[in-house]
């Protein structure tokens, strides 16, 4: 169906207590932060957390941490420089971390999007982070079974929007968003600026439409 | 009073939500895009790589570099987007796609789809898109007349032509009568001048009575 | 390395008898073919050709049939009203056909330049086409395991590159060209163009440089 | 008379051919870029999703849109593209990338890496792009002090701290000698201001020593 467009507070109302959501953003980069402050009003809780990072500073995912909202967090790179709250969460035993290697994190969600039950990924062979995984070696080089990661709801950040749904994205903020799209059963995208449709090049819309349920202006 | 091509796109077309991603598989099912409601916002999949796609181009649109699924020369409605196959791909194995219509030639009890395959010993096989489609979408309606030349079924217990999908179909319709697959059996949704009687000998299967008949 | 600017003949010297070439294009629609022609002037030998169809008519892939130097193709769609040639050889049981459905022949392209070692897919399950492989039950759904399609030589059709091999398509010609861009040791491009780096909208490009090895203008 | 980890990062870029695909890891490989031969044609990836980056962005350049892998604003060149995370990480598992530099704790005579923890039972966890990376560049090169602070050397027999990618490193670059591995073993390239006994009584490996010494 065409994308519906929101106040943030109402999109987020898609977020169930107990949901996963993933979130969009390496860094600042991409992150759709009115959509997570949105979150954070809107108080569902028990979630878990699909993103690149767990938060930085006092804002942002970090504020939704710090509120005791999330459960769980699944993501490649937790500690930072600035990533005191989940540090104290996760030291205190409040919080569980699922951590994946930031390539398999991306094709679990592309797995996921794309309706693929499971891949066989060199990345993390040998590693501790494989324990426990199948294995096997095909054509020589051994690979680590990994599953799709599936969200409820998939918030993220994109440059333009047309009416329909379908987005462009600036530069490295890219990043995470065309993947989470296609993997969330919801997809929210905060965008600077919606267009009609026709105004963007049909070449160049990197999510149609198809993967975009509502979207937030700011 | 069976139905026309025509009126069995129609009919189908009625049954497409307004704002609903579809994929119209090549040949009859392509008749579907003729009755959608102007405004109903429904947008077309063609899964050699196009969300948003118009009516055939005629004269000066004809562009080698636009088809459909079919290799017909096709327009770009606004709001189109441009992907490469395997992202088209993704896109119908992960559940996105609304609807799809295809033909077939025999459609189980169960909902199985056999559309790409006689199983002739000398044919050539061929499969284009249509397992992906089949398990694709989150619902597939076939579109078939209901009896073969010979006055078989295609509506079947079993399928025993080469499976395209297993479990897939949800709708079937027909030149005589409209039929749902449901976890409860198959029932009769509208006939056309056969009566259930007819249709339960023919196909061999205990179907339900559509409750308005 | 930064793409070389080449005729058609010098750049499908990289073909060698034996090897297996991907071949873009849907119908003639992104089918490269000055590079098959090409091709067929080489004469290469004994190839497994991977492409959505096997030729129509009597002059591209059709050609290349006929010429005697394809021993196996890959593909989903053979059969058409003008695919003469392959249905006489393959009733004479001259060449070697793997059927494949057209989305799980893209997958596993792309599995083969994404390092997938394989996935699971549910295309095909219960189908003959399915029969021999291996397959599992996963989260209640049932898949089958497919490998990647790996090439030596893609030859493929693009719309305008840039002197560093940055590819753009048009319309429904990209299909299979950017997938098997990925999924061959050396891609060579049939383009109407060629700028300068710079020209191209860095956010448009669809597929980048690093895996365009050789650019072919008409 | 080690080497500054400037004259490090001059000879890491020695060894990077020309139009060479590279991906310089956070931290001290980052400086390889500053010894880039101008027209080199190399081409710097960064796995946030951009190929052709340019140097660190100031003053108005800086854009937060425009980051490397460290979260830096950095700086876009021509022929520059941008791609999301899943084609990114496809770029690099698939074999494209010709070099990948990064640092480590700890690299194995098999040429097994470890650098994205030390193991320490209090640490939080976190890895990144690294296990990414090091199985996927054609070439690892690691930058390093041979030496820790407590003089043990980097250079092992076996790695101690968990393994971030296993044989995976192609060569080593220190501040007193650069190494290759190879399937013969560990051959000692260059040495800075140590003997080759001291490298093999040090790092207890059976180095190989330089033809050139």
């Amino acid at each position: 169906m065409t994308a519906s467009i929101m106040s943030a507070a109402d999109a987020v109302a898609a977020v169930r207590d107990g949901d996963t959501v993933l979130v969009g953003g390496f860094g600042m980069a991409g992150m759709p932060v009115d959509l997570i402050d949105a979150l954070i009003e809107y108080g569902a809780t028990g979630l878990t957390i699909v993103s690149n990072n767990a938060g930085n500073g006092d804002t942002g995912l970090a504020a939704l941490l710090a509120a005791g909202r999330v459960r769980k967090v699944v993501c490649s790179f937790p500690r930072q420089a600035d990533s005191w709250v989940f540090d104290r969460l996760y030291r205190d035993g409040r919080i569980e971390l699922e951590l994946v290697p930031q390539g398999n994190l991306a094709e679990r969600m592309r797995a996921a999007g794309a309706g693929i039950g499971a891949f066989f990924s060199p990345t993390g062979v040998g590693t501790p982070l494989a324990e426990g995984k199948e294995s096997r070696v095909i054509d020589g080089r051994e690979y680590v079974l990994e599953y799709p990661i599936r969200g409820d709801v998939a918030l993220i950040r994109a440059h333009v929007a047309d009416r329909t749904g379908n987005l462009v994205y600036r530069k490295t903020a890219r990043n995470f968003g065309p993947v989470m799209a296609t993997a969330a059963t919801v997809t929210i995208a905060q965008v600077s600026r919606i267009v009609e449709p026709g105004e963007l090049d049909p070449e160049a819309v990197v999510t149609p439409a198809i993967y975009v349920d509502r979207l937030v202006l700011p | 009073m069976s139905l026309s091509r025509e009126q069995m796109a129609e009919i189908v077309a009625r049954d497409i939500p307004d704002g609903a991603y579809v994929n119209l598989g090549i040949g009859q099912p392509t008749l579907v895009a003729d009755y959608l409601r102007p405004g109903s916002g429904v947008v077309l999949h063609t899964e050699n790589g196009m969300l948003g796609m118009g009516p055939p181009a005629t004269g000066d649109e004809v562009d080698p570099d636009l088809t459909n699924a079919g290799k017909q020369p096709v327009t770009e409605r606004p709001g189109a987007a441009y992907f490469h196959h395997a992202d088209s791909f993704a896109m119908m194995r992960g559940g996105h796609l609304d609807v799809c219509v295809m033909g077939a030639f025999q459609v189980s009890a169960a909902g199985d789809l056999a559309n790409w395959s006689t199983g002739a010993p000398d044919a050539i096989p061929a499969v284009g898109g249509a397992m992906d489609l089949a398990i694709g979408a989150r619902q597939v309606f076939v579109m078939m007349s209901l009896f073969a030349r010979d006055g078989s079924s295609k509506l079947v217990p079993e399928c025993t032509y080469p499976l395209t999908g297993r479990a897939c179909v949800s709708r079937v319709y027909t030149d005589v009568a409209t039929f749902a697959i449901e976890p409860g059996g198959v029932r009769i949704v509208e006939t056309f001048g056969i009566s259930d009687e007819e249709l339960i000998n023919k196909t061999g299967i205990p179907l339900v009575p559509s409750p308005f008949a």
